[in-house]
C-alpha cells in the first residue's frame, strides 16, 4: 500500500475526529477551546526542529525562526489557555 | 332546594313524576318554570304536595329542622317516603314520630362512606360548600388582607390561618384560604391526613409526641394519657395564638363536637381575629361558640354558622340534588321505589320503615 | 526507531484529542490543557530521538534548543503579561506564529528535498499558501483588536473581491509552478507573498465584533497549513493534529456564526450587525456601553454565583414568566446558591402585583424581601438578576432630580457584583426614560421575552452541569 | 384610622408631637395603649385634640364625610392644617367653608401621581383594598362557588366574573378574583390597560372598532361617535348579562361616574347574579345602584359600597398611615410645618390657605 | 490499482461514518442506514477490482457471486420474515453470522500466508477468539430471546467464572502456539472450538431482560473480530470499520447500561434486577405481566401521539406536580399533540382537588374535561397518561362487584391506544386495592416520584427533538 | 514508515470516531443504532472476497461460506435496520 494512502487516511480519520470533538462545545468555552486548539496547532515545530538539522544553512536558519515562532505559539498558547480557564474554576 | 331543574329528566326518564312546591326554587335561584319547563308539576301548597307525593325529597327534614321541621309532620301520610337531612342520630325521637305516622324515612347523613355511594354522599358535597365558604366569611370579617401584598404603601402580611380538621370541609378551607394567599396550617387526630394537607400546599401541625412513649404502643394509643393532652393543648394554644383565622371543622355527626379551642385560647388571639366554627350545630369546637351568632371576646369575633351550604344556594342545591337523586335512583325500579334491606346503602340509610324505627344506630 | 518515534507521534495525537475532549467542558477544561501540553511535550522530545535530529552536530541541537528558549520565552512573557481582555487578540498573534513556522518549514523542507515527489511539491505550496495567509491574517486581526494602526471597523475598498481573487489565482499559478519546478526557490517565495497580501485582505473587511469568529477561522488554518506541512514531511503527527485543529477549528467558527446569528459569508464580507442594528435603539446613555450577554454567558455567571436576588417586574408579569422564575430559582438553590426575591412596592402595575404572580407559582412568602431589607445586602450578592423590571431599578430616581421618577426610592442592584437584565429590547418602561443601569459596566444584558429567556437560561445552566 | 402606632417613631423621631383622640383606633384594632407605648398622647375628648393639634390627620374629613363632617368646622382654628380626604373637587363649598376658617387644607386625593409620591398615594392604596374587598363581597353574596370544581357530586362550573375599569381597585379585583377560581375579564376606555389585564390573568374584552374609521383618526377619536357608543354598549351588554360577577371600578374623582351598566343589562343578568359597584359614591357605574344599599333586580343584586376600605380597617389604616405619614414628613422640617409652593406635591395637595381656596381646580 | 482500491476503502468508511452519525438522529437515521449500505456498496465492488480477485479464475469470480447471492437471500428473508417484535433476536443472529465470517477469513488467511509475519499470526489469533465468541454467544442470544431451547432466565453453574478463566487462558495458549509456529493449523481451530464454548459459557448467565445490552456488546466484538481480520489483511477498510464498530458498540453498551441503572458487570454475570425486585411487589394481579419504560420510551410513546388524555389522581397533589405537569401539556401541544386532561370527580382527598391544584398551575379550564365527557374519547386516543391516579383509573370497579369501588364510574383510560401510568410503585391508592390497568397489554408503567418524573419526561421529550 | 505503525495509527483514530459517533444517541435509536453498526461489521465480506480467490481450495470454502455468513450479516443487518426505522417516521 502506497504510503500516500496511508496518510490520506489517517488525514481523513483525524478530520473526523476534530469535528466530532469540537460539536456541542458550551459557547462559554469558544475562547479557551480556540487557544487551546491554536496552541496544538504550533505542531509545526517538530518539523521545524528537523528542518534545523539539515546542513543546508539557508535551511537552518528557516528552521530556527520557524522553530521560535511555534514555541512562541505552544507556550503561549497553552498558557493563556491556562489563564483563561482559571477564570472558570468555582470558588468552593 | 333538594331538587334542581336540570336533575328533573334523569327521574322522569325512569317514570318518576315530580311535583314541586310552589317558589321552593327561588331562593336558590330556580324559577317554577324552570321545573315546569323539565316536566314538574307545581304545587300550589305543601299540604296539597304532602297529600299527592309518594316520596318526600327535602334538604333539612325533621330533626335537622329543628324550627319547621314538626310543622311537617301533621301532613305525612303512612307508606310515604321522606329522604333529606334527618338528623336521626342527633334527634331519634323525631325519628320515632316519623315511625309512628307509618313513614319510610332515609337519612341521607347515613350515607355509608363506599365509592359506589359517593355520588349519593350529601354530607362531602355540602362541607365541600362549607370549607369554602368558611374562607370567605373569615376574609370578610377579618380587618386584614389575605395575601401578602408590598406596596408603596408599606408591606401587608399574610393572614395566617388554622384549619383543625382537615376532613372534606377542612381540606377545601385549606385550598381556599390558600388560594385567597393566606399562610395555612392544619392539624387532624387522623396523622394520615398529613399527606392530604400537604397535598393542598398547607402545613401539617404534628404534636410532639414522646419517643419513648410511641415506640411501645401506637401514636393513638399513647395520645390517650392526660399528659398528650396537655402537650395537645400547648401546641393548639401557641398556633390558635398566633392564628388570624382560625377555622374549625371537626364535627362528629351525631355526637357533640369535641372541644380543640377553649375560651382562653380565644382571649390569647389577637384583636381583630376571627373565629369560623364550622362544628357550631353540635355544640362547636370552640368553647365560645354560640351557633348562628356573632360572638366578639375581646374583639376576636367567632362565628358559628349552622348552615353554611344555605349560603351558596345554587351550587348547594345543585350538589344536593345531585345526590339526591343519584339516591332515589338507586333505590327506584320503574319509577316506584322497590326497597332491598339486603343493599348496604338502602339499609344503612333507612331509618323508620312499616312504623318502626329499624336503624341499628338509631333504636 | 522511526516506527517508535511513529507510534510516539501517535500516543502524542491521541492526548491532543484527549486534551481537546476535555476543553469542550468546564468542570475538565484545565486539565484538557494540561494533556495537550503533554502532548506537545512528547511529541518535541521524541522528535529529538528522530535519525536527522540525533545525526545532526552538537551545534543544530543547541541550535534547537536555543531556539526553543527563545521562543517559549516570548510565548511566555506575552501570556503572562497580557490584559485578560486582552486574550482574543493574543489567541490572534500566537496563532499567526503556528501559521508562519509552517510557511519556514514547508520552504525548508523544499530546498532539502533531493527528488521531491509531487505529494511534496503539491503539500508544500499548500502550506505556503495557507500558512501565509494565516500569518499576516492573524496579525491583521491582532492590530484590529489591539488597535494600533486600524481600529475594529471593517476597511473596505473598491473592487476588494476582485482583487481577492486575483491574488488567489496568482497564487495558485506559483504553486503550478512549484510542481512542475521543485527547484524553483522564486516560485515558493513568490506564492508566500501573494498568500500574505491575501492575509491583509481577506482580513481588513471583517468587523472588530466579529473578530473572533475570524481568529477561530484562522486557527483552523493554521491547522491546515500544519497538516500540509505533515504531508510535505510524511509525518504522522503533523497530519492528525493539523488536521484536528483544522477541523475543530471550522467546526467552531460554524458554532460561533451561529451563536451570533450571523452567517460565515456575512462575517468574512464584514456585512451585517456593526454598529448599525445596536445604533438603531441606542440613544446618548447606551451608545456603545451596553453588554450583551447570551443564556450561556448568563449561566455561567449565575453557576459560580453564591447569592442571587432576584427583581422582578411588569415584564414578568406580561410574559407570565413567574413559574420558569420559580423553577429557576429553584435550580439556583439546588445548585448551593441563596436565592431570594427582591421585591419593589411598586414593581409591575398594581400594589402586590409580583405578590400575586409569584404566590401562585408558590414561591414561598419568606424568600419575597421588601425593598428596604434587600438593598442594604445587594453588596454582598453576587448576582442581581433582573427580570422585566426597569424603571424600579432606575440609579437615575437618585441622581437626575428632573427626572419623572426623582425621589422614588429603587432597588440599589447596581451595588451587586454582576447585574444581569433581561428584558426584550432597551425600551423604557413605566416612566418613559433611559435606564443608565444597562450601559454599567457590572451589567450584562439579556435580551428575550420574559418566559421564553428564562426558560433558555434553566436550559443552559443544566446543560452547563 | 389615619395613624397606627407603627408609624408614630418616624413622625416623632422628626420631632413631631402625636396626640390621638381616645378610643379612635379601637376599630381598626390598635389600642390606646397602643398608640401611648410609642410616645402618643392620649386625648379624652375631639374637641380637646382640636383646641391642641396644630395638624390635623383624618381619613375622612370635612366633604368626604358629608355625614360627620361638618361636626368639626366648628371646632377648625385658624392657622392649623388639616389632611385627609376632604373630597375637595365633589364638595368645593367645604373647601371654602375651611378657608374662611382660616385652616390650611391638604387633600390627600389631589396627591400628583409622580413617582416620588406614590408612598403619599392615598387613594392608589385604598384603591387596593376596595378591589380585593369587593371580590370578597361579591363572592360573599353570589349563590354560587367561585372555582370550578368536578365533583362526585356533579359539576360546579366557575363563576364569570366581569371587572369594567381596570384601574389601581379593578386590576386588584381582577388578581383576587382570578386567584378564587373565576374566569375574569376585564374592560377599560383606555386601550394600553389591554397588556396590564392581560398580565394578571385576565382576558381583555376588546371593542370591534370599525377598521375605515379608525384608520384615518385616533381610536379615542372614533370612540366619540353614536354608532361607536351602541356597539360599545352592544358588546358591553353582551358581557355583562353572561356574567355572575360584574365589578365595576370607573370612578373619576371628583366627577359623576359614567354609567355603563345601565338597567337593562341588570335585566338581563341571571338570577342570583351580583353587580358591586365601586363608583357608588359619584353615582355609580351603574344605572340601578344605590349608595351603601342593596339593590335586588329581578333577583340581581346590586352593592353600592362607599368605603370598603373601612371594612378591611386594620390593613387599611395601616396603608393610610404610612401614605399620610410619607405626606408629612415630606411637609415638615424640624418638626413644623414648611410650606414650599414651588414643591409640586405641596402645590398639587393644599387647598386652602391663609383664608383662600387656593388649588387651581378647587377655585 | 491498489492505491485506488484503498482511496475506495476509505470512502467507504467515511460513508459508514457518515452512516453512524445519521443513525445518531431520529430524522436522519433513515438516511444514515442507506449511506451505510452505499458504503458497504462500494467497497465489495472495488473489491472486485482487487488485483488478487480480478487475477482469480472465473470460477473465482462466480463463486463469489453465488455466495453473496446466497447469504443476501437468506439475510433478507430473514430480515422480511422476521416479527418486528423479535428484531433484538435477529439482531443478535446476524451479528453472528458476521462474527463466523471474520473466523473462517482469519483461518483462511493464516493457510495461505507464504511466510506469515508475526502481525499476521497474532491479528489471526486475535480473530479467531473474539469471532468464535461472537459467533456462538451472538446463536445463545438469538436462542435465549427466541426461547427455542432456552428461557429467558439467567443459566448459573457451579464455578462459571473458573471455567471461563480457564478456557480464556487455553485460548490464549493457543494463540501463542500459533504465534511461535504459524503452520500449526490445528492450533487455530483450537482456539476457535475454545473460543466458541467460552462464547455459550459467557453468554449463558445474563437474564433476557439484559439481553439488548449482550447483544450490543456481542456486536462491539464483532466489530473487534473484524478489525482483528484486517491487521490479518493488513486491509484499512476492515480496520476502520471494525475499530469503529467496536468503539461505538461498547458506547452503546455503556449507554444502555447507564440507562437501566446497571452496570456493565453486574449484566454480564446475570446478577441485579431480574425477577427478584419486581417479585417483591407484585401479586397475583402483576406477576410477570406489568411493563416498566423509561423516560425516553415514554418520551418515543408520546413524541408520535396526536391525542393525548391526561389522568391525574392524588399522587399528582402529594408530589405537587401540578407546575411540571402543565409544562409537559405545554410541550406536547407546541408539538401538534392535542391534550385534554380528563378529571375524575373523585380523583385526590376532597372534592375538587384537581381543580385547584390545575387553576394553580394556570391550566385553562376549557382543557379539563368531566369524566362522562372524556370517557366516550379514550378510543379515539393515543395516549392516556395517568399521573399519580389509581382508582380512579381501576377497571376492577367495572368488573369485580365484590371489590370496594364497585360501581364508582371509572376513567376508560384502558380504551385509549396506549395508556401511561406514571407512579412510584405498585402500591395501591386510597381504597387497597391491586389494579389490573398497570398489567394490561397497551399500559406502560413510569416508575417515579411524580413531579421529579414529569420534569425527567419533559427532558426526555425535548432532547428526542 | 513501516505499514504496522501506519495500520495502528488508522487504528487508533477509527476507534475514537467510532466513540465520537455514538456518544449522545438518543435511548430510542439504541436499536436500530446496534443494528445498523452490525450490518457494517459484514465488511468482513471483503476478506472473504480475497479468500475464496485463492488457490488453495479448503481456503476457498471458509472464504466461500465466510462470504455466505457475511451477506447474511450485511444484507439482513440493513433491512432490519429499514424496518425497524421505519416506525419512527412520523405521521405528518
Ligand atoms: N405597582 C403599581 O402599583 C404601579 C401602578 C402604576 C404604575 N406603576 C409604575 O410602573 C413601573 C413599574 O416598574 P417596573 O420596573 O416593574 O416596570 P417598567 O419600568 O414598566 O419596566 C418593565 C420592563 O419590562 C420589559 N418587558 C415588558 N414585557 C416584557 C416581556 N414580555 N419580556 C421581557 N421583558 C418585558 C420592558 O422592556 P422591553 O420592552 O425592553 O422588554 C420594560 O422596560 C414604575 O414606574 C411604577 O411607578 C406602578
Ligand atoms: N376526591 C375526594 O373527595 C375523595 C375523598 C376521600 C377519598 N377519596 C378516594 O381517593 C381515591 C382517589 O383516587 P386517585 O386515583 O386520585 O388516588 P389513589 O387511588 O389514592 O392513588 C394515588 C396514587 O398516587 C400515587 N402517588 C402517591 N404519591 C405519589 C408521588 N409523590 N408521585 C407519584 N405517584 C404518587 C400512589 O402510588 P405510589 O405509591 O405507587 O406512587 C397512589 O397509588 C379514590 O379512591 C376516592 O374514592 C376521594
Ligand atoms: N371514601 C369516600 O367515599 C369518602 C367520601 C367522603 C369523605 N371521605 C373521607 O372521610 C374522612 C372524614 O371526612 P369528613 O369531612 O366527613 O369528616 P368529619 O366532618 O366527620 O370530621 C372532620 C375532620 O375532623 C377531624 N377530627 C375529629 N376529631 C378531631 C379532634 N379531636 N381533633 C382534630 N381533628 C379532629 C376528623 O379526623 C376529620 O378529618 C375524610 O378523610 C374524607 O377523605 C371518604
Ligand atoms: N404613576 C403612578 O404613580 C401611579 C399610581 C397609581 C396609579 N397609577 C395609574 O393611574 C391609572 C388610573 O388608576 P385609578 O385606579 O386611580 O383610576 P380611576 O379610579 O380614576 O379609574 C379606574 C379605571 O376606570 C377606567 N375608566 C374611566 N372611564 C371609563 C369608561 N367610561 N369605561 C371604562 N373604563 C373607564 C379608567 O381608565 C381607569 O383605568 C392606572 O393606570 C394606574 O396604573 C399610576
Amino acid at each position: 500500500m502506497p504510503a500516500l494512502v496511508q496518510l490520506l487516511t489517517i488525514f481523513v480519520l483525524a478530520i473526523f475526529v476534530g469535528f466530532f470533538v469540537i460539536t456541542r462545545v458550551p459557547p462559554l468555552l469558544h475562547t479557551p477551546l480556540m487557544s487551546g486548539s491554536n496552541a496544538i496547532s504550533g505542531i509545526t515545530i517538530i518539523g521545524a526542529m528537523l528542518a534545523v538539522a539539515t546542513p543546508d544553512p539557508l535551511s537552518t536558519v528557516m528552521g530556527y525562526i520557524a522553530i521560535v515562532f511555534a514555541s512562541i505559539n505552544v507556550v503561549g498558547g497553552f498558557l493563556v489557555t491556562h489563564r483563561m480557564l482559571g477564570m472558570f474554576k468555582r470558588k468552593e | 332546594m333538594a331538587l334542581v331543574p336540570s336533575m328533573l329528566p334523569s327521574l322522569t326518564k325512569v317514570g318518576a313524576e315530580v311535583l314541586i312546591e310552589r317558589s321552593a326554587g327561588e331562593r336558590a335561584g330556580f324559577a317554577d318554570k324552570a321545573y315546569a319547563d323539565k316536566g314538574a308539576t307545581i304545587v300550589a301548597s305543601r299540604a296539597e304536595l304532602f297529600a299527592q307525593a309518594e316520596v318526600i325529597v327535602q334538604v333539612r327534614g325533621l330533626g335537622a329542622n329543628q324550627d319547621a321541621g314538626h310543622l311537617d309532620i301533621p301532613l305525612l301520610r303512612a307508606g310515604q317516603a321522606v329522604v333529606g337531612f334527618l338528623d336521626p342520630l342527633g334527634s331519634p325521637e323525631f325519628a320515632r314520630d316519623l315511625a309512628q305516622k307509618g313513614v319510610t324515612a332515609f337519612a341521607i347523613e347515613l350515607m355509608p362512606r363506599v365509592a359506589r355511594a359517593q355520588s349519593m354522599d350529601a354530607l362531602s358535597s355540602q362541607a365541600t360548600i362549607s370549607g369554602y365558604k368558611a374562607v370567605l366569611l373569615a376574609a370578610h370579617h377579618l380587618p386584614r388582607v389575605f395575601p401578602l401584598m408590598m406596596t408603596a404603601a408599606g408591606t401587608l402580611s399574610a393572614a395566617r390561618v388554622f384549619v383543625l380538621g382537615a376532613g372534606v370541609a377542612g381540606l377545601q378551607a385549606i385550598a381556599s384560604a390558600r388560594r385567597l394567599g393566606a399562610v395555612v396550617e392544619a392539624y387532624d387526630v387522623r396523622p394520615a391526613v398529613k399527606e392530604q394537607v400537604e397535598s393542598v400546599g398547607a402545613r401539617f401541625v404534628e404534636l410532639p409526641l414522646e419517643t419513648a412513649a410511641s415506640e411501645d404502643k401506637s401514636g393513638y394509643a399513647v395520645g390517650q394519657d392526660e399528659s398528650f393532652y396537655r402537650r395537645q393543648r400547648d401546641v393548639l394554644t401557641r398556633v390558635v395564638t398566633s392564628s388570624d383565622v382560625v377555622i374549625t371543622t371537626a364535627a362528629i355527626p351525631g355526637k357533640k363536637s369535641p372541644v380543640l379551642v377553649t375560651r382562653e385560647m380565644v382571649e390569647g388571639m389577637q384583636r381583630g381575629s376571627v373565629v369560623v366554627d364550622l362544628a357550631a350545630e353540635r355544640g362547636g369546637n370552640c368553647e365560645a361558640t354560640r351557633p348562628d351568632e356573632v360572638v366578639e371576646i375581646n374583639g376576636v369575633i367567632i362565628l358559628g354558622p349552622t348552615n353554611l351550604p344555605a349560603t351558596v344556594p345554587n351550587h348547594a342545591s345543585q350538589m344536593y340534588a345531585k345526590n339526591v337523586t343519584a339516591f332515589l335512583l338507586h333505590l327506584m325500579k320503574d319509577g316506584r321505589l322497590q326497597l332491598d334491606s339486603d343493599d348496604e346503602i338502602t339499609r344503612e340509610t333507612m331509618v323508620t320503615r312499616d312504623g318502626h324505627v329499624v336503624h341499628e344506630r338509631v333504636k | 526507531m522511526t516506527a517508535l518515534v511513529n507510534v510516539a507521534y501517535l500516543v502524542a495525537a491521541v492526548l491532543f484529542i484527549l486534551g481537546l475532549v476535555g476543553l469542550s467542558h468546564p468542570r475538565t477544561a484545565p486539565r484538557g490543557n494540561l494533556i495537550g501540553a503533554l502532548g506537545m511535550l512528547l511529541a518535541v522530545v521524541v522528535t529529538l530521538l528522530d535519525r536527522q535530529v540525533i545525526e545532526a552536530s552538537t551545534r543544530g541541537l543547541l541550535l534547537i534548543f536555543s531556539a526553543i528558549v527563545v521562543g517559549g520565552a516570548i510565548g511566555a512573557w506575552l501570556a503572562l503579561k497580557i490584559r485578560m481582555t486582552a486574550m482574543p487578540q493574543m489567541v490572534a498573534l500566537l496563532n499567526g506564529f503556528g501559521g508562519g513556522a509552517s510557511v519556514l518549514v514547508a520552504g525548508a523542507a523544499l530546498r532539502d528535498a533531493s527528488t521531491p515527489s509531487l505529494q511534496l511539491t503539491i503539500a508544500t505550496a499548500a502550506s505556503g499558501l495557507v500558512g501565509g495567509i494565516t500569518f499576516w491574517g492573524s496579525l491583521v486581526a491582532f492590530d484590529k483588536l489591539q488597535e494600533f494602526f486600524l481600529r475594529g471597523k471593517p476597511v473596505h475598498f473598491p473592487m476588494q473581491q476582485t482583487l481577492n481573487a486575483l491574488l488567489f489565482i496568482g497564487a495558485l499559478a506559483f504553486g503550478v509552478a512549484i510542481a512542475l519546478d521543485p527547484t524553483a526557490g522564486w516560485a515558493y517565495w513568490g506564492l508566500v507573498a501573494l498568500a500574505s497580501v491575501l492575509g491583509v485582505t481577506l482580513t481588513l473587511p471583517i468587523g472588530g465584533a466579529d473578530m473572533p469568529v475570524a481568529i477561530a477561522l484562522l486557527n483552523s488554518y493554521s491547522g491546515i497549513a500544519a497538516a500540509a506541512t505533515g504531508f510535505v514531511l510524511s509525518n504522522n503527527a503533523l497530519i492528525i493534529t493539523g488536521s484536528l485543529v483544522g477541523a475543530s477549528g471550522i467546526i467552531l467558527t460554524r458554532i460561533m456564526c451561529r451563536a451570533m446569528n450571523r452567517s460565515l459569508m456575512n462575517v468574512l464580507l464584514g456585512h451585517g450587525v456593526g454598529a448599525g442594528q445596536v445604533g438603531a435603539s441606542a440613544d446618548a446613555v447606551y451608545a456603545g456601553k451596553v453588554k450583551s450577554a447570551s443564556a450561556e454567558e448568563v449561566a455561567m455567571v449565575l453557576g459560580s454565583a453564591r447569592r442571587v436576588v432576584i427583581v422582578p417586574g411588569y415584564g414578568m408579569a406580561v410574559s407570565q414568566a413567574q413559574h420558569a422564575v420559580r423553577d429557576l430559582a429553584n435550580l439556583l438553590e439546588s445548585r448551593g446558591a441563596a436565592v431570594e426575591f427582591g421585591i419593589h412596592p411598586v414593581a409591575g402595575r398594581m400594589p402586590g402585583h409580583m405578590n400575586v404572580l409569584l404566590a401562585e407559582a408558590n414561591v414561598p412568602y419568606d424568600k419575597l424581601k421588601e425593598q428596604s431589607e434587600i438593598n442594604s445586602q445587594f453588596e454582598q450578592t453576587d448576582v442581581a438578576l433582573v427580570i422585566g423590571a426597569n424603571d424600579v431599578v432606575n440609579p437615575l430616581a437618585r441622581t437626575d432630580p428632573s427626572s419623572p421618577i426623582a425621589g422614588m426610592p429603587i432597588m440599589d442592584v447596581d451595588k451587586a457584583r454582576t447585574v444581569i437584565v433581561m428584558k426584550r429590547s432597551l425600551s423604557p418602561g413605566f416612566a418613559g426614560i433611559p435606564n443608565p443601569l444597562f450601559a454599567a459596566d457590572n451589567t450584562l444584558m439579556y435580551f428575550g421575552d420574559g418566559k421564553a429567556a428564562v426558560l433558555e437560561l434553566i436550559a443552559a445552566l443544566k446543560e452547563a452541569g
